[in-house]
């Protein structure tokens, strides 16, 4: 069977970083192909350079076996189409003016809305979108908001489908949607790429996989049912066989921490995010926190640190009412938070350690003497810093954004755990590291929980969730849908249930 | 001086401003608050009345016109889209280059200094549209205006077809709005920047044009801040093509109010800020309005859902 | 490779069009000095008002005409220019520094103090103090006298009785030309009535028209404009009319040339140059104020030579003129009413 | 990443000394006899050096006043509406004083000038910081709306000075010397490296500047610190105003503050915002500005071709020549 394109040893360089290194890849059409690796590992950067966004700096692309070079105009006349992790959407236009952005069909002069709303139409229909296309695009959710980013693309009528971790913002059962949707797409003979780190969703999906790593292509040619997901994580991480950290739940937790209670939060357009949440936390106990993102997670947490205000409820930090203090005051009780996007929130990138080490508690005593900074002193701090937590490639006055994500990482943590926090909040904490920082990560947060600290682990990595908390909470739309006290014999069906808020308050069925 | 005299002069008045304004609110459609309109609006009418001198035809001037203002628009797109200046900088820097070369260039183009007045028959046309005299009281007020005028009029319906209607007003907005998005769905933004500048660059020649050939003149520094109170009626007009029509015309409206009240113990200053008060007023006025709306929905929602829920 | 051609492109285009426009301003000047060197600090550039223009010309000439005589016409732009330039004068030794209007009276007054052999000249300085400053010469062009002839002239030519004028600003200035207009027309005395408006503003012919026709639409067959630039837009309403136009300062005969009567015509070359003959013949006298009006021949009355006005009015006007030149008529600096 | 930035306004200079020079060549005069002169007139003498300084230390002010908003994201380009309220502040507040003691009217003036130049610093930056909306819109809007407000009150109002010939507002009898002006400026200058580099108030300033979400994040009031830069920015620009009107011109002209603030935010980008740089920027544009005068008083050069060269050197002062981040955002297509 003929290859409708094909890339060859495709190179990118970006200053500092060799995105792609020769890297070959062809698409067959009528057949999904998986495209598998760690952040980091180029797959966007070679999706971009297939949809034109960036031209290869060496290597060639091939189209029904013609080289061509082309730019995304390009792309979407040779019938290419991708579909972005962050949403190509602008939200103040309505459904119908953002899918035919780009190739309106025009009739004397003018948009000839009549058709286009005929044809977007039929597709809602298809995808069962009871909406009316011009509504608003800020007036949807976020599954919806995903579907009309496919239609976007079989509205030209692709032949090639790009989609870039699609499942990253739906529940199971959206995700399950979308792989029917993508099965009748291989029987329109289109050729789908499907871009993800999700193990279970590639073997489920992927007629074809091949899994890149550090820019190179480790592994092609598997056929579906050939390989299982531990042989496709080892050809991630390259061979080693590292075995991840697992919590020993040894030692029962003492007294409450921090306790929530009928804590109620609505966003700026009154829908509410949080419904009637209450939950404890005791000390020397991990409590995560799973679900799918977006169901009332990061409003959560930004509530805890102060960063919002709840709109009904209170926090109580070792029976103290936080709810309505300031984030200043709050660190000074004892809440700890390491960010889950570490890049914005979570370090300042063109700054040195000394200048995010102290960010928070300047004044205190051992950086300055409240009006003057003590750098002498503060050097010597992040000294021993570098050296406990072994935060490798630092050179003082170099800025933190040469370093590598765990390294940054582990400056976040070292800086709260310092300041011996009694509830420590890690939000996607080994979000897009490698296997060795994950550990590193991971072996902190065990000592935290030893030593004592409540720490409330919030993930979207389900194993990583399973591996490390004594005690599990799901979200769903704003409020708990399901806990699991034992989590040693939970399933993941299960777990996937309450994640897609099926039966309220189900209890752990299996003990 | 009666009411309909008084609209006569504020739609001859506003005529030059209309057209600059439908230029810069194109610009800052695609996101470039263009602040140099008055210097583009003066190269213009400069431009014309020496097109004007050499061809000794009035349309010939207004297309030399707007060729040099276009020329000019180039050079300040090229530096903003290319080079990436500073949008300010470079717009104040256009400001001062065009009032120093009309300045300059007066001596070796004319021999003169300070002002250059053509002959009476490269004046611009007035039409008289007879069956607009059956009307009575609009007919009056919008007869005799020169073409340009007429131009001016009638640009923000047709600055609103193209912007609502056509696939390139789709263009230009989704290119404002969201210039990422824009470029996933294949819209070359560059083009669509440097096309949207370049109808800004010829609709301030027509302006310039317009001002300067309806006296046949042209004095140093003659747009008189025309430039910016344009600007502050597409600010006042949230960039609605309609709607700047509006103002446009109410500012045309309070000039011609002071020339009916000849100027006599009142202070043009209080009516040069009015233009800008407003431009303030309406740059905050949605912002906070937005805000209390959201505030009050969610007040609204909260006390709703929480006392319900509790209630059962 | 692309970018770097785009950057020198963008560079080429500007710079070229900057190049061709410039290349025909600023004249050479050389001259070697001899004896007297005169600097004329102008607190507006030259181009921006009709008898400045007048002024620098007819200083060059002077200075063309007699050898031992430099004179430097210099434009000091901004605020804060005044004082520093008027130093650099001194600094640069020029024996003679005449600067302009009240703007500049601090920074002559504060350069006057550090450099007393200096001996500055100060253009319709408005100074109240003058006494207290020894090398300081404060002199005035009387242009209400011309403009009581031009009102004379006005209410001897008008058909309908009623006369218009346009200021450009409702500034001192500008009021003491109204004032010499409207006593004209009360000396004339035949029931003429004057309307007054002030276009605000020295550079903007297209609102002066408007002015201007509102006027002749109210009823006024004789435009008198006081506005600079913006009075050639009211010339040219009168034109376009067929009504008459009245000058001030200059002749509009480009934009009004069958519609002007005439011109008050106001010489500041004259008057500058008389002071600097003064100076170089020693009778310089510092700490006085000067008024030059038509007995001095800094200004005067010129009819435009498209003889609009018939001979008797011409006639009668000019005897008016010489009854100022003699003094005879008493002229109040305050307008009638506005 | 320091040096690029300086070679960059280096580059930036010469280009536009070197188009400067050739429109002066074309013009008909020697570009090389037009900056001796412009350097004997900024440098040459004990009189250009008090000029160079005169004209530099407002430009300083500003710059240091646009730098510290800018650092927070806040593009101060209101400057002018800020000196034209600070000034009438000091012209109104010596008309209601009269006969009250000098040193009290002194410092009610400089008291009042400073708030009102604060205030109108804030209008911007609380509609940018608390609404979203774009301050160079308002910024702009608000230079126009002060400058006309000034001609009126100039004109009309009871500092308006009767019977001159071109308006103007009535003089104030106290004045500040040129020599305290200067030393109070070193000490801005000294206190802004010092406060920006040692202490804590400086830390949370350039945090919040580079990261606002990670200010919040670890607990620093970022809204209170954005809105204290445009204060301190205010303030600056007030002791600006406070030197102009009662060192140098005790009377307030028409636009007599027309584009003050684009010489201030010239230097400012010039010196990539390091206090050093700025400061060195902002000699340069005083030292042209020194400099011209004497151009004018010895050659034929006009005024505003001098003018032109410092047009240059703004526009090619953000032209940034190495943008290695720009190249890669574009992916090098």
């Amino acid at each position: 069977m003929e290859p409708i394109i094909e890339l060859r040893n495709v190179v990118k360089q970006f200053p500092g970083v060799l995105a792609n290194d020769h890297v070959n890849l062809a698409l067959y059409p009528g057949e999904t192909h998986a495209l598998v690796g760690e952040n980091g590992a180029g797959k966007s950067t070679l999706m971009k350079i297939l949809y034109g966004q960036y031209a290869p700096d060496e290597g060639e692309i091939l189209i029904d076996g013609i080289s061509c070079r082309y730019d995304v105009t390009g792309a979407r006349q040779h019938k290419i189409g991708m579909v972005y992790q962050n949403f190509m959407q602008i939200p103040q236009m309505s459904i119908l003016e953002n899918i035919i952005l780009g190739n309106a069909p025009v009739s004397k002069g003018m948009i000839d809305y009549a058709s286009a709303e005929k044809k977007v139409r039929t597709y809602l229909e298809r995808f069962h979108m009871p909406v009316s296309p011009h509504t608003l695009i800020r007036n949807l959710s976020v599954g919806e908001r995903q579907k009309i980013e496919i239609i976007k693309v079989l509205y030209f009528d692709a032949r090639i489908l790009i989609l870039d971790e699609p499942t990253a913002v739906l529940t199971p059962q959206e995700s399950e949607e979308l792989f029917q949707i993508i099965e009748t797409l291989k029987e329109e003979q289109r050729s789908i790429v499907f871009i993800s780190h999700k193990l279970r969703e590639v073997i489920a999906v992927g007629d074809r996989i091949t899994v890149m790593s550090k820019g190179r292509v480790v592994q092609e040619g598997w056929k579906r049912g050939e390989v299982t997901e531990t042989e496709i994580a080892r050809a991630m991480i390259g061979k080693q066989n590292v075995q991840l950290i697992q919590n020993q739940r040894e030692n029962t937790p003492g007294k409450t921490v921090l306790e929530l209670n009928k804590l109620w939060y609505f966003d700026e357009l009154g829908v509410p995010r949080l419904r009637d949440l209450s939950l404890q936390v005791r000390s020397g106990e991990i409590l995560g926190i799973g679900g799918v993102e977006g169901n009332g997670q990061t409003e959560l947490i930004r509530i805890l640190i102060g960063m919002l205000r709840p709109s009904y409820g209170e926090i109580l930090v070792e029976q103290i009412d936080l709810t309505k203090a300031s984030v200043a005051k709050r660190r000074q009780a004892g809440i700890g938070f390491v960010s889950d996007d570490r890049m914005t929130e979570g370090l300042v990138l063109d700054g040195t350690i000394e200048e995010n080490v102290i960010a928070g508690n300047e004044c205190d005593a051992k950086f300055s003497d409240g009006f003057l900074l003590k750098y002498g002193r503060i050097r010597e701090y992040c000294k021993n810093l570098i050296g406990d937590y072994d935060i490798k490639g630092l050179t003082p006055g170099k800025h933190v954004k040469m370093l590598s994500g765990g390294n940054m990482q582990k400056i976040i943590l070292a800086r709260e755990i310092e300041r011996k926090p009694k509830v420590l909040i890690a939000a996607q904490p080994t979000r897009g590291l490698d296997i060795g920082a994950i550990n590193s990560v991971r072996e902190l947060l065990l000592e935290q929980r030893k030593a004592g600290t409540a720490v409330i682990l919030v993930s979207a990595d389900l194993e990583e969730l399973m591996s490390l908390s004594d005690r599990m909470l799901i979200l769903f739309e704003g409020s708990i849908s399901g806990e699991v006290t034992d989590v040693l014999h939970v399933t993941e069906e299960e777990i996937g249930l309450m994640m897609g808020g099926a039966g309220e308050h189900a209890e752990q069925k299996s003990h | 001086m009666d009411i309909v005299t008084i609209l006569t002069v504020a739609v001859r008045h506003a005529g030059p401003v209309l057209l600059v304004a439908m230029g810069g609110l194109l610009a800052s459609r695609v996101n470039i608050f263009n602040l140099a309109l008055e210097g583009f609006m003066l190269i213009g009418a400069f431009s014309s009345i020496v097109g004007a001198f050499y061809t000794g035809n009035v349309w010939l001037g207004v297309l030399f016109g707007v060729l040099a203002s276009t020329l000019m628009i180039i050079i300040y797109a090229v530096f903003i889209i290319e080079l990436e200046v500073q949008p300010v900088v470079c717009a104040i820097s256009i400001i001062t280059l065009a009032s120093g070369l009309t300045r300059y260039l007066l001596n070796p183009v004319f021999g003169v200094s300070g002002r250059y007045v053509l002959s009476s028959e490269l004046a611009m046309p007035v039409v008289h549209m007879n069956w607009l005299e059956a009307i009575p009281v609009a007919g009056q007020i919008l007869n005799n205006h020169s073409l340009l005028v007429y131009f001016a009029l009638v640009l923000p319906f047709v600055l609103a077809f193209v912007i609502n209607k056509t696939k390139y007003g789709l263009d230009i907005r989704a290119v404002g709005m969201n210039e990422e998005a824009a470029v996933s769905a294949g819209i070359h933004v560059r083009k669509v920047k440097y096309s949207a500048l370049m109808i800004n660059g010829i609709l301030c020649g027509l302006g310039g044009a317009e001002l300067a050939l309806s006296v046949y003149m042209f004095n140093v520094g003659m747009t008189n801040g025309r430039g910016y109170t344009a600007l502050a009626a597409i600010t006042l007009a949230g960039c609605n093509p309609l709607l700047s029509l509006i103002t446009c015309l109410l500012f045309g409206f309070a000039e011609s109010l002071v020339v009916s009240l000849s100027g006599v113990g009142f202070s043009s200053y209080l009516l040069g800020m009015l233009p800008y008060a407003l431009a303030l007023v309406a740059a905050v006025a949605p912002q906070v309005a937005r805000r209390c709306i959201h505030f009050i929905k969610r007040k609204k929602s909260e006390t709703e859902m929480i006392s319900e829920y509790y209630r059962n | 490779m692309k970018r770097k051609l785009k950057k020198t492109l963008a560079m080429m285009l500007a710079f070229v069009l900057l190049a061709s426009a410039v290349s025909g301003c600023g004249s050479k000047s050389g001259g070697e000095s001899e004896k007297h060197r005169i600097a004329f600090v102008s607190y507006q550039a030259f181009d921006s008002s009709e008898w400045l223009q007048n002024l620098t010309k007819g200083l060059k000439q002077y200075e063309e005409e007699n050898e031992n005589v430099e004179i430097k016409c210099i434009e000091a732009l901004a605020v804060d220019q005044y004082e520093t330039k008027v130093r650099a004068c001194c600094e640069e030794g020029f024996d003679i520094i005449i600067t302009t209007y009240s703007d500049m009276a601090d920074a002559t007054i504060a350069a006057a103090a550090d450099y007393p052999d200096i001996k500055f000249g100060i253009l319709q300085g408005e100074m109240e103090n003058i006494a207290d400053y020894s090398n300081i010469a404060d002199f005035h062009l009387n242009r209400t006298e011309t403009a009581f002839i031009q009102g004379c002239a006005a209410a001897l030519m008008t058909k309908t009785g009623k006369v218009g004028f346009v200021g450009g600003s409702d500034s001192g200035g500008i009021n003491e030309i109204l004032a010499g207009y409207q006593q004209g027309i009360a000396y004339i005395d035949n029931g003429t009535e004057d309307v007054v408006t002030y276009c605000n503003s020295f550079t903007d012919p297209t609102i002066g028209k408007e002015y201007a026709l509102q006027l002749i639409a109210g009823g006024c067959d004789v435009i008198f404009g006081a506005a600079g630039g913006s009075g050639t837009g009211c010339a040219q309403a009168a034109e376009e009319q067929g009504v008459m136009y009245a000058a001030c300062d200059v002749h509009y005969t480009d934009a009004a040339p069958n519609a002007e009567i005439g011109s008050a015509m106001n010489y500041f070359e004259n008057m500058v140059i008389a002071f600097i003959d003064d100076t170089i013949h020693d009778n310089y006298q510092g700490g006085t104020s000067r008024e030059y009006g038509i007995a001095q021949g800094a200004a005067g009355y010129e009819f435009a030579d498209n003889d609009l006005a018939p001979q008797d009015i011409q006639d009668q006007v000019m005897a008016v003129s010489e009854k100022i030149a003699a003094g005879e008529i008493e002229i109040a600096s305050e307008p009638l009413h506005k | 990443m320091r040096n690029r930035k300086v070679i960059n306004s280096v580059l930036a200079i010469m280009i536009a000394f070197i188009m400067g020079g050739l429109m002066v060549l074309l013009s008909g005069d020697s570009p090389l006899e037009t900056y001796s002169v412009l350097l004997k007139g900024s440098f040459g003498s004990l009189n250009a050096l008090k000029n160079t300084i005169r004209y530099s230390i407002p430009v300083v002010l500003l710059a240091y006043s646009f730098s510290v908003c800018n650092q927070c994201g806040y593009f101060n380009i209101s400057h002018e509406s800020q000196m034209y309220s600070a000034s009438l502040a000091i012209v109104m507040v010596s008309e209601l004083t009269q006969g009250w003691p000098s040193w009290l009217r002194l410092i009610l003036m400089m008291a009042a000038a400073c708030m009102a130049s604060i205030a109108a610093c804030m209008i911007p930056a609380a509609a940018k910081f608390g609404l979203g909306v774009s301050e160079v819109v308002v910024g702009v809007m608000m230079n126009y709306l002060m400058a006309y407000l000034t001609k009126h009150m100039i004109a009309f109002s009871f500092i308006a000075q009767p019977g001159s010939s071109s308006i103007m507002s009535l003089p104030v009898s106290e004045s500040v010397g040129a020599v305290s002006i200067t030393v109070s400026t070193v000490v801005i200058i000294l206190l802004y490296q010092f406060v920006m580099k040692k202490t804590i108030p400086g830390y949370r300033l350039s945090v919040v500047g580079r990261n606002p979400l990670f200010a919040n994040a670890s607990g620093l009031p970022s809204m209170r610190i954005m809105l204290s830069s445009a204060v301190v920015g205010g303030l600056l620009t007030g002791i600006c105003a406070i030197g102009e009107m009662l060192g140098y011109y005790h009377i307030i002209y028409s636009d007599f503050a027309v584009d003050i603030g684009f010489n201030g935010m010239t230097a400012a980008l010039l010196g990539a915002q390091n206090a050093i740089g700025m400061l060195l920027g902002s000699l340069l544009l005083g030292a042209l500005k020194s400099g011209s005068v004497l151009l004018t008083v010895v050659t034929s050069v006009p005024a505003e071709l001098v003018d032109c060269v410092k047009g240059f050197v703004m526009f090619f002062a953000t032209v940034t020549f190495i943008r290695s981040d720009v190249w890669m955002r574009k992916g090098g297509k």
